[in-house]
């Protein structure tokens, strides 16, 4: 039978009212702001499409990263539905979806590649040092989570030592 | 080897007393003659050489006697006769069962068509079709019932130009049937994508032709299963 | 937006003449002899004023050209050898089956060249015993197929094999029976044209009369749209083909497009940009079994129309629509109809006063036309 | 009028590709007595039943009412892209403030000419 | 006509009914028409098949008046030629003069058919 053919979309949750605020996200209520959406743009038609497929495969509370599936066929509802999020549990906030790839193992290279990029965005936010570390701490469980997630392969550790090693210097 | 004339029936039977010889048809003394002739005349046609068979000269008895010549005596040899089964190779081969288009008439068929009116009342007696049960339980049978020498009738079919063919069945294999119409053609009908009809006692049984498709003689021990559909 | 919907309204196809009358290749005179069968002309004249003389004139020929609807007829009547003397040869006719959808029915129709086509359903044909070809728009598993006997040739009598297996099948085999609605101008003008009804009278069937029911609609300060029969594609002194077709779409289904009730939440449809006023627009729709001989004689009405008056109260343009059955066999001389989801055949003139027309055809889905 | 100048300028032109409108001729009956309904409440009608199948960004296609005849009858224009989602939500439409209703759609085309007459419905009137 | 010693009664009457009529009606179509002996083979063959889908032993009389090799009638006189021979022991030859296949049957004297024996009645 031929492989059921998903669309995984990386996206980053984005409060108006800045980033360092910890907030407790749980993946059912990203799950249903992303399904209201969905039901609001597209009715009973978008739902009965995507209900099936639709998922949040991953979610960091630190990096505020989520990983929404969706079918091949329909993914460009839930890309549309996805920019139609106001709300995710009581906080208000939008998601920016930053990857759309064919499996997991692709979002999560992106995934790195992105944090490497954003890195050093991230230090210039933050000024104290122990702020600093706990960033480092932060971006580090997210990459070793990502990989037991996915089932990680030799080359990532070496991407993931080279991030250690640059990360301290 | 042709002996003398014909004996007619008069010459031959004349010994008799009279009374005998006027109900002799009750005594079974047919005019045999005519068909010992006739049978004579189709063997040799069969198997005199080509030579000896002039062009449509119908009195063979013309013998010509080859003195240089010695008449080889067939002997039979042992070899050929282990040999028990024909395979089907040679079968095709001495065409034994392909009946010729050609010269086949519908009044040589009627009487088979008797004999098989009789053997259909044996099977299914007209008096127990009455009931709709019993005419379940005739379908039953007609199914394993011999359908050569019966007469049906080409229903329906996928190819319109064989629909309205009727006549006696005069061979039925696995794929097809062969008709004799009334107007002495002999129709090949195949059973693929047509329905039949066979009319007895009154009621009219449809057969599917798609759903028939065994031999003759494997018809009646297969089991049918009903199909879905009985669409052509 | 979804993707999925993207295939699926159906294609049918809308073929723009422009062309004029006195041009020697002008196909207005084709298009009319292959449309056999007519069911509805509207006629829509702005500007126009002498509707009401035109109304009375077509009342006036409805006598002449009259059609009869026949009951419950067995087509086997029609492959009658003394049906087809009297009448298949004498004289151009026109028969088609009423009331039987042409996607799920039979349908039969007999066309002025003397053939007679059979429209029939898979298990019919199975049974019928014709042979025929499976219709063009029915997939590998064909549903319809299309019998096509002709009458005329003089090898089709009795005694001739081919002639007996049509009776047979359509006698004994499968007694198909039709509503048919006929029509018959014979050749030469001694026989009058009702004796097809006495025909069918003598042989025990309902026979009556199809009248034609005229409509007049009358819509006073109408904004009809400025053409020009040269300027086909929008400018801005003229507006083009498409916004005429829809113009007189409107007009023919009688949508008021007067500027009160144009406001935009409701209905977006208003008459083209440039478009002048005009006081009085009659729509005029007739509706019947009409033959060619009709068609043209309302061609030629309205050609009349819009080339006489030049001066005094100028009628710039007037529009004719020809209508098809939905349910007929054949759209135009014989090519193949059907219907899927609709299935118009119509032809549409209009025309202008320096002789010039333009000729719309719409046709369905499943329609040959090119 | 221009165009003496050039004889017979023979023009044709065949666009296969759909037509940009749709029209469908429908008419909304009720479960036993009739409600008279004027076209602004069948726009809202339509509109409803629109974004409950399709949501807000399947029913943001215009869908113009052209005509609302006494008999109930109803002419809908709509861009032939969502011409079958405004055939859907038609068929699923069920209840309006609580009265069952449906849409009964009698006949539809790519051109509002053909729309003007349907000889599917022409019962022949007996002669007067 | 067939044996009916061992089966529990007539189990498929149609099957005797059904090769009852094919011989006999591949005697009527040779009668009928003796030029074409095609159809009186395909009728014995099919009889043939039906006997042997049901498991029923023909009698002897009707198995040896059957040519083995080309399913044909031995009548004979007419497609059969009958002669008494000896080779050591008598034994009479019937012949098919259709395909030339050759029938033996030695004369033995106490020689009984399993038919005739009182054992093949008794049901055992």
């Amino acid at each position: 039978m031929v492989r059921l053919k998903h669309r995984y979309f990386l996206a980053e949750i984005i409060f108006p009212d800045g980033r360092r605020l910890q907030r407790n996200i749980k993946s059912n209520d990203v799950y249903f702001s992303v399904r209201e959406a969905l039901h609001a743009a597209y009715g009973d038609y978008g739902i009965g499409v995507l209900k099936s497929s639709l998922m949040v495969k991953y979610l960091n509370k630190d990096t505020h990263m989520v990983i929404v599936r969706a079918k091949r066929d329909f993914y460009r509802l839930a890309q549309a539905a996805l920019t139609f999020v106001k709300k995710i549990g009581e906080h208000d906030a939008f998601l920016n979806t930053l990857h759309i790839g064919g499996t997991i193992r692709a979002c999560q290279k992106f995934l790195i590649r992105h944090h490497r990029q954003h890195l050093p965005l991230l230090y210039q936010e933050c000024d104290t040092q122990e702020e600093r570390d706990n960033v480092q701490l932060m971006l580090l469980s997210s990459c070793v989570d990502m990989e037991t997630f996915s089932k990680k392969t030799e080359e990532k550790e070496r991407s993931l030592s080279e991030i250690a090693g640059e990360s301290l210097t | 080897m042709a002996d003398d004339k014909s004996c007619t029936e008069e010459t031959l039977y004349s010994g008799l007393s009279p009374s005998i010889v006027s109900h002799g048809s009750k005594l079974g003394l047919q005019a045999r003659s005519m068909r010992q002739t006739d049978v004579v005349k189709s063997y040799l046609k069969r198997h005199l050489p080509a030579n000896r068979l002039m062009a449509n000269e119908d009195n063979i008895s013309r013998r010509q006697v080859h003195l240089s010549r010695t008449v080889k005596k067939k002997k039979f040899d042992l070899t050929s006769q282990k040999k028990k089964k024909l395979t089907n190779r040679e079968r095709k081969g001495m065409k034994v069962f392909k009946i010729p288009k050609e010269n086949q008439s519908y009044s040589q068929q009627l009487p088979l068509h008797q004999a098989w009116k009789q053997y259909m009342e044996e099977v299914i007696p007209s008096s127990s079709v009455s009931s709709p049960g019993a005419v379940q339980a005739a379908c039953q049978k007609v199914v394993k019932a011999e359908l050569q020498g019966g007469m049906l009738t080409v229903q329906r079919s996928k190819c319109p130009s064989y629909v309205g063919v009727c006549g006696i069945v005069m061979q039925e294999t696995r794929h097809t049937f062969t008709f004799i119409t009334s107007s002495d053609k002999v129709k090949c009908v195949p059973k693929e994508n047509s329905i039949f009809a066979l009319e007895l006692h009154g009621h009219i049984f449809t057969i599917h032709g798609s759903h028939f498709k065994v031999k003759a003689g494997e018809r009646s021990s297969k089991k049918f299963k009903s199909k879905p559909t009985t669409d052509l | 937006m979804a993707a999925p919907f993207a295939n699926g309204a159906p294609n049918s196809k809308l073929v723009f003449e422009k062309s004029s009358f006195d041009d020697p290749k002008s196909s207005h005179e084709r298009v009319l002899n292959t449309k056999y069968f007519t069911h509805n002309a509207s006629i829509i004249l702005p500007y126009s004023s002498s509707a009401a003389q035109l109304q009375f004139e077509i009342s006036e020929i409805q006598d002449q050209q009259v059609t009869y609807l026949i009951r419950d007829v067995p087509v086997h009547q029609l492959v009658d050898k003394e049906f087809i003397e009297a009448f298949v040869k004498k004289g151009q006719l026109y028969i088609l089956s009423q009331r039987r959808h042409i996607d799920t029915h039979n349908c039969a129709a007999v066309f002025p060249t003397g053939h007679l086509l059979l429209h029939i359903t898979k298990d019919t044909y199975e049974q019928l015993g014709l042979e025929g070809k499976p219709s063009v728009f029915s997939s590998l598993k064909p549903t319809k197929y299309v019998v096509d006997i002709d009458l005329k040739p003089d090898s089709f009598t009795p005694g001739r094999k081919g002639y007996d297996r049509v009776l047979w099948c359509l006698k004994d085999r499968l007694g198909l029976t039709f509503d048919l609605l006929i029509s018959w101008n014979p050749h030469d003008e001694k026989i009058c044209a009702s004796s097809v009804s006495k025909f069918f009278k003598s042989k025990g069937l309902v026979v009556s009369p199809v009248p034609w029911c005229v409509q007049t609609q009358w819509q006073n300060k109408v904004r009809t749209p400025v053409l020009d029969s040269t300027v086909v594609t929008a400018t801005e002194d003229a507006c083009g083909r498409a916004e005429a077709w829809e113009w007189l779409g409107a007009m023919a289904c009688g949508i008021d497009l007067s500027e009160s009730c144009a406001d935009n939440y409701i209905s977006t449809l208003s008459c083209p940009t440039p478009s002048g006023s005009c006081p009085r627009c009659c729509v005029l729709s007739v509706s019947g079994f009409f033959t060619p001989v009709t068609t043209k004689w309302l061609l030629e009405k309205v050609r009349n129309e819009v080339e006489s008056k030049q001066e005094k109260n100028k009628v710039p343009w007037g529009s004719v629509t020809f209508h098809g059955f939905q349910d007929s066999p054949v759209s135009v001389g014989s090519r193949e109809h059907g219907f899927f989801q609709e299935g118009d055949n119509l032809h549409s003139f209009l025309t202008f006063c320096n002789k010039d027309y333009w000729l719309y055809s719409a046709y369905g889905h499943h329609d040959l036309c090119q | 009028m221009t165009g003496d100048s050039e004889k017979h300028s023979y023009l044709r032109q065949v666009d296969k590709s759909p037509a940009p409108y749709f029209y469908i001729k429908t008419s909304l009956e009720y479960e036993g007595r009739g409600l008279e309904t004027d076209s602004l409440q069948l726009k809202h009608v339509i509109m409803q039943s629109m974004t409950e199948v399709f949501g807000q960004v399947g029913a943001s296609d215009t869908v113009d009412v052209l005509k609302l005849s006494a008999s109930g009858e109803a002419l809908l224009r709509v861009p032939s892209r969502s011409f079958v989602k405004l055939w859907g939500a038609l068929t699923l439409f069920g209840k309006y403030n609580g009265l069952p209703c449906v849409f009964r759609v009698q006949q539809v085309s790519s051109s509002l000419m053909s729309l003007s007459c349907n000889s599917r419905t022409w019962d022949i009137p007996a002669m007067s | 006509m067939g044996k009916s010693a061992k089966q529990k009664g007539l189990g498929n009457k149609e099957a005797y009914q059904r090769i009852n009529y094919l011989y006999q009606a591949a005697h009527l179509c040779l009668q009928q028409s003796p030029s074409n002996p095609e159809m009186c083979r395909f009728y014995i063959n099919t009889m043939r098949s039906v006997a042997e889908k049901h498991v029923i032993r023909m009698h002897p009389e009707i198995k040896r008046s059957i040519c083995k090799k080309c399913c044909m009638l031995l009548l004979p006189g007419i497609t059969s030629i009958s002669r008494n021979k000896k080779k050591g022991e008598r034994y009479t030859v019937v012949s098919c003069l259709e395909c030339g296949s050759v029938k033996r049957f030695p004369w033995g004297k106490n020689y009984q058919l399993w038919v005739e024996k009182p054992a093949a009645w008794q049901p055992s």
